[in-house]
């Protein structure tokens, strides 16, 4: 159990150098997570065009698994539709479930270093913080709409 | 004192420790010796009954065993056995604390005083009685080191303070606060003082007459002995006006359809079937530590204390929470790394085989006070070897580097 | 069916029924198997840490074996795993639902109906409800054999009942009340149904959903589990809208100095260090019932039950209360003689190495309704044997002779 | 610990046959003792003259050993001083803690046989019902006092 392969790398570079950890100032959605438990906090914004994930970006405080997921989960998600994301997102919890298959992890690319976090339960909130925000925007895409004029604090945050 | 070729010997006693970890999270909860758990074994093998009610040889034998583990707690805090109520632990003796004393004496704009370093189990019960009550509950501020001083309990101290709460030692400072000065000025308002002694009374003798508290609980796991048990201690006057809190079997003298009459005190607070096989483990647990003495232990504390603070210190970029003197820190040593969050400080020292605790400790106002979100804490026991303390030094020094910095 | 030879084996299991004596005080607790003592020491020895808190290895063992007897315990009663709240006994249970769920749902001028047999477990909590909140408490009244008519509940029902309590099975009178259809009758008044199964669950499949029962209290003492460890039952939707009972850690999401949110249910209802060791014992413990099997188990009572109450028959002046029939009584054998005090019967029982409890047996309400200052009872578990039922009516027939009666 | 040698022949006999368990019209003083936990309510009546117990009797119900106990008390203490009695008292008190000296116990003649009662703790209140009531009694004598015209209802109740 005690082999954490996820402190590798990929993990602490997407930690250490984020590519996606800034504002976004036309972002169409933005929603707080938080872990209390962790004291894990990120704002997710997202930029969708025509269904497809244009542009996203998060902000934010909390232990490395949940910043580097976050800025994983962006890395894959940009560019792909809102459908796809969702899919992607059902792949992770599977993943950290034991429910999905290899080819399935495949598609996750580099977040797929986090598979082993399901032995550390209590740091699969930590892990899927990044996702599940993703998930209650689009559950939810009104509460979740960007407001302009009130800074980038979402009007909402979601609770792990 | 005891030393390495002792703390081995120690160490044969508690199963656990055979394996290959340094555990440090003891203040969390510590490890049971074999006689520990042989005596709740013992219990169920030969008087398990429901003490208190059979009238058979084996039902004594249980009530027996229950009443000489009531008389050994007793002796442990110098108090007399029937001011030893067993609750399950430290968070429901403060709660019955706070539903049967408070509840019957706070009444609207009375005041309440909370260390502000409290652990949640003194914290949360005090905020639901206020509430109820419509009474203040006002916070008595530590300094960054979580030091407190007796002016300040002075000056918030009034006519109408009922109650004033406070840990004999945090769970997150490890500096034991001079409950027995904090006790005088509060009786001096007429208020009761009710101390937390869930991280002293597994560290150093604690004598309830000489500090002149009026109520103190505390919980068995985290001096060696089975979860299941704990302890409230209450002055017997006040735990006789007091109202039951937990109502059922064998905490009354006659039902009616209108209403009851209760038991005499304890067994008035002691609802339902007991734990006595728990209570047992408890009574074998303090066995333990008085036969090594709790000078003694508290001393192999102490110096394995500073060997983790020295070594501690040698490492850029940790911080220790409260005084830099490892004697203010009964065991308990709780730091910050530059850079690393304490979650993944915890999952990284795991890979090494230390455990330690990181979050919020049940402490989220004096984290928010220090202005820290989270912290680690590595805690101490007696048989800690001075290879877990290097184990954990070299597990921290190399921290910040797998998390990708320079140094 | 169990038979002679096959109890034997049982009984091998048990260390304490190697003794020479009968047990038959088995509804006040059981005797625990070894499968069962072995689950708590394993725990310690195994995977002793803080469940919920830590982040290592040995923590996330303490945390898995917690959340596996969860579930076993709900696997049993067919409820959800979140609706599982351990608790230390039936009696702490039946306070969470009254503490909890109860003063925040009952006001002045509401009425809570209670059963006149009831334990005092499950009694005194709703006086102490009904005497806080200005309620009304009524008693739903019983005949002399201790049975309770659908009629006699819709009578006492009105639109201000708030809640109805009864227990599946007392403790007294042995009887199966029928749970499904008072609970049915409850809610057509929009009342909850509180079910005491604490002599239920142990001996006969109980079955939540198929009762429809709001909440359900049992404690692990009675099923052959350790002492420390009690279920309350709620359905989720129930819990999730109740207060919290006892505050402290793990209890919380957010705590700030003005107040604290909770967190999800079954978590907000158990505050401080839980009693995972003792869960354990009553998850092995399920699961040797489980392996015999609840019918079996039941028929074997039923046998042993039958056999008593025959033998009891044959013995002039011994009077059993409840029904003459004896699968009505689910191992509960409650009696008086004629011109012996029930505690000497226990004690002269004693002298004869049978085990057996006097008194009121936490239901005073109960003997003065059937005009008796106390009774006797004798209490079957499958693993009694005929000759523990010889043993008792031996003991029985030469009772009066030996207090000095010519027969 | 299981040879209950006191349901003996005096026991039962003082259960079936007591000597003093009657009213008692001319009592100075009654009060009733009652044990909770057992059952057992007597009242104990007294008649007083120059310090000296000059007749004494109870009613009441209880278990044999209480009622007993009640008995062989009164047997002991009628003809005694108050002074004489209440050292009586302390002697079959010492019996059950187990401090009595063996010539002590001698004097306190058939209530001897409830020795064996101190492995009892249940049974421990039934025994010494009589005795404490006894002891009661003359603590506070005023309470005690019998009320003549209010019937044998002792107007106070000692609990064990
Ligand atoms: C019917 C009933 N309810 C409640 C209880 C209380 O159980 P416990 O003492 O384990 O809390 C008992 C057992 O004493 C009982 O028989
Ligand atoms: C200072 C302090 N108080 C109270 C508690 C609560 O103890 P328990 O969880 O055993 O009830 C703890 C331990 O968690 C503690 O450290």
């Amino acid at each position: 159990m005690q082999n954490n392969t996820f402190y590798n790398e990929i993990l602490t570079q997407h930690n250490m150098d984020p590519y996606h950890k800034h504002e976004l100032d036309d972002a169409d959605f933005s929603l707080e997570g938080v872990n209390p438990s962790c004291g894990d906090d990120i704002i997710l914004n997202l930029k969708v065009e025509n269904g497809v994930i244009t542009n996203g970006s998060y902000t934010g405080d909390g232990c490395a698994i949940s910043q580097a997921s976050a800025d994983m989960m962006l890395d894959l998600c940009i560019g792909k539709t809102k459908e796809e994301a969702l899919r992607l997102a059902d792949i992770f919890l599977g993943m950290i479930k034991g429910t999905a298959t290899d080819e399935e992890i495949e598609e996750l690319e580099e977040a797929g270093v986090l598979k082993d976090i399901s032995h550390m339960p209590a740091r699969v909130k930590c892990a899927v913080l990044g996702w599940h925000t993703l998930q209650e925007i689009f559950r939810d895409e009104q509460a979740a709409a960007a407001k302009p004029g009130e800074g980038i604090r979402p009007a909402n945050v979601c609770h792990m | 004192m005891i030393d390495e070729r002792q703390t081995e010997e120690i160490r044969r006693d508690f199963p656990l420790l055979s394996g290959d970890f340094a555990y440090l999270d003891n203040s969390a909860t510590t490890q049971r010796p074999m006689s520990v758990i042989k005596a709740v074994e013992n219990f169920y093998t030969s008087c398990n009954a429901n003490p208190m009610r059979g009238l058979y040889d084996l039902s004594i034998r249980a009530t027996d065993s229950y009443e000489n583990a009531r008389s050994t707690a007793a002796r442990f805090i110098n108090a007399a056995p029937d001011e030893i109520v067993f609750t399950r632990n430290a968070t429901e003796s403060l709660n019955l604390a706070a539903y049967s004393y408070a509840m019957a004496n706070v009444s609207a704009g009375d005041e309440i005083i909370v260390g502000i370093s409290e652990h949640h189990s003194n914290m949360l019960p005090w905020q639901m009685v206020a509430k109820a009550k419509g009474a203040r509950l006002l916070y008595l501020e530590c300094d960054s080191e979580g030091r407190y001083t007796l002016e300040s309990l002075e000056a918030l101290l009034s006519d109408r303070t009922k109650i004033v709460a406070l840990a004999q030692v945090s769970n997150v400072i490890g500096r034991e606060n001079e409950i027995k000065a904090f006790a005088r000025a509060a009786h001096s308002r007429n208020a009761v003082f009710v101390c937390d002694g869930a991280q002293s009374v597994p560290h150093m003798p604690v004598d309830v007459k000489a500090l002149d508290v009026d109520f103190l609980a505390f919980s068995g796991h985290k001096m060696l002995a089975p979860m299941g048990i704990g302890v409230f201690y209450g002055k017997k006057a006040l735990l006789e006006e007091m109202p039951p809190f937990l109502y059922g079997g064998e905490m009354i003298e006659y039902v009616t359809r209108e209403g009851a009459t209760w038991a005499e005190v304890p067994h008035k607070f002691e609802a339902g079937t007991v734990n006595a096989a728990d209570a047992a483990g408890l009574g074998a647990a303090i066995e333990y530590i008085e036969a090594i003495g709790l000078d003694n232990t508290a001393e192999r504390e102490d110096h394995l204390t500073r060997l983790m603070m020295e070594g501690m210190k040698g490492i850029p970029h940790v911080h220790i929470i409260g005084s830099s003197d490892p004697s203010e820190h009964h065991g308990i040593v709780t730091f910050t790394v530059d850079g690393v969050h304490p979650h993944d400080i915890a999952t990284i020292m795991d890979s090494d085989r230390v455990c330690i605790r990181a979050g919020h400790h049940c402490a989220q106002p004096l984290h928010k006070a220090l202005g820290i979100m989270s912290t680690a804490r590595a805690s101490i026991s007696f048989y800690n070897t001075e290879a877990d303390i290097s184990r954990f030094i070299n597990s921290l020094s190399t921290l910040r580097r797998r998390m990708g910095y320079a140094e």
